[in-house]
């Protein structure tokens, strides 16, 4: 399942939903990405989290699609926020569950990692000198390219 | 009867996050020169439409494009209806 | 911190409880292991999880102690409970905290992969044809061998 | 003034799971040979003492050994006072 959201979300809650009652699930591997204060040097007040509406749907339901084709998943969620958040904010969540560790904690890592370099989404950072784009980094194409 | 003109059947361009704010406007319907087929030719002639467009478009590996919500190379066409986002390298996750 | 207990663990609370008030953390990596009801072909009515009073305690310390000198961790916890569990119930939780996704994400992993081979647990599994001993996988060990 | 034997220092022997099992107990304290001083030697030695022991004991493959709560080899040295946990190999998590 894919959500793209404005709201922010419950990881317990999501990881209760998805292990309720079921007793196939071996592991479960779950990732939240959140807004850092600092990003490197620099203070960030907030960050908006612009996006592409219609193909950002798109792309993640492609991405889980691709994870659930490379592993045997008992079941799978993306939740991604868009607009305005500040530190300490949740910005994306990723559970995955199988009847095994391992295909959780590899779909788990190829989820968030496919996610950074193919869903259309920017980051708008604001801080004491101002706004400016989050430039995309060669260590997440890097990381993409694990999985091919 | 008039001639049907190919602006009727413009195409959609949508620009967002760095290239957004450079060019001024999220999206535009352009009906460009019966010439541009391609990406590559579009991004091309785009970039001559004034120095807003040339400063977003001027790196050809920081400028990613989706027609019709597909990520595409130079070489893929394009024609009217088609909808044609540019943007710079996603920072998601 | 390590945990070893009895009773059950809530994810989520012990998720949101990492990350409460904290501007400092970018990625937060959680796997839960549970209770299967087959096994293979198996079926499991229940399993009881014994342990090494005294060195569980101190291979869990070690092994949380080896992640935290390999990645810069912000946070990390590991739960591990014993006695008698049935199909669904929750094991193992381990959680990881960090600036950055890839050193939550890996040293997450590799918490449950030591964790597998280095922790004095064993699983008695009861099923309809009796109680019998998980035997250890070869996998489990070549999953640890990533880590050298 | 009688001699003091070893007996007063005796070594203290765990059994885990499969092991506990078969040996019949979790816990024995013993007071082992002179000639015993390395885990291998003490190993053999165990064998001997009846069917369970040897079952349990019989394939060193499968027999981890913890000294002290230290995973040691076969030719760890071991003495008096020493807590010496037998087990098969792990599978928690």
């Amino acid at each position: 399942m894919i959500r793209l959201q404005r709201e922010d979300f419950d990881p317990g809650a999501e990881i209760a939903a998805m292990t309720a009652g079921r007793t196939d699930i071996g592991g479960l591997a779950a990732f939240v990405g959140l807004v850092r204060e600092m990003a490197g040097e620099r203070r960030i007040d907030a960050m908006t989290l612009e996006h592409y509406p219609g193909m950002t749907e798109k792309k993640l339901a492609e991405i889980e699609a691709e994870a659930r084709r490379r592993w045997p998943l008992q079941a799978s969620l993306v939740v991604h926020r868009y607009g305005r958040l500040e530190p300490g904010d949740r910005i994306v969540l990723v559970v995955t569950a199988s009847a095994h560790r391992e295909a959780a904690l590899a779909s788990c890592q190829f989820l968030i990692d496919w996610l950074k370099t193919e869903a259309p989404f920017w980051k708008l950072e604001e801080g004491p000198e101002g706004a400016g784009w989050v430039e995309a980094r060669a260590s997440d194409e890097d990381a993409k390219r694990r999985w091919r | 009867m008039a001639l049907r003109r190919p602006y009727l059947q413009p195409m959609k361009l949508l620009y967002f996050a760095l290239f957004r704010a450079r060019i001024g406007r999220g999206e535009e319907e352009i009906d460009p020169p019966a010439g541009i087929r391609t990406v590559g030719a579009l991004v091309d002639w785009l970039a001559e439409r004034g120095p807003g467009y040339r400063a977003a478009l001027a790196d050809p590996r920081l400028v990613k494009v989706a027609v019709n919500q597909e990520y595409v190379d130079r070489d893929h066409p394009v024609g009217p209806r088609d909808e044609v986002a540019f943007f710079p390298p996603v920072t998601g996750g």
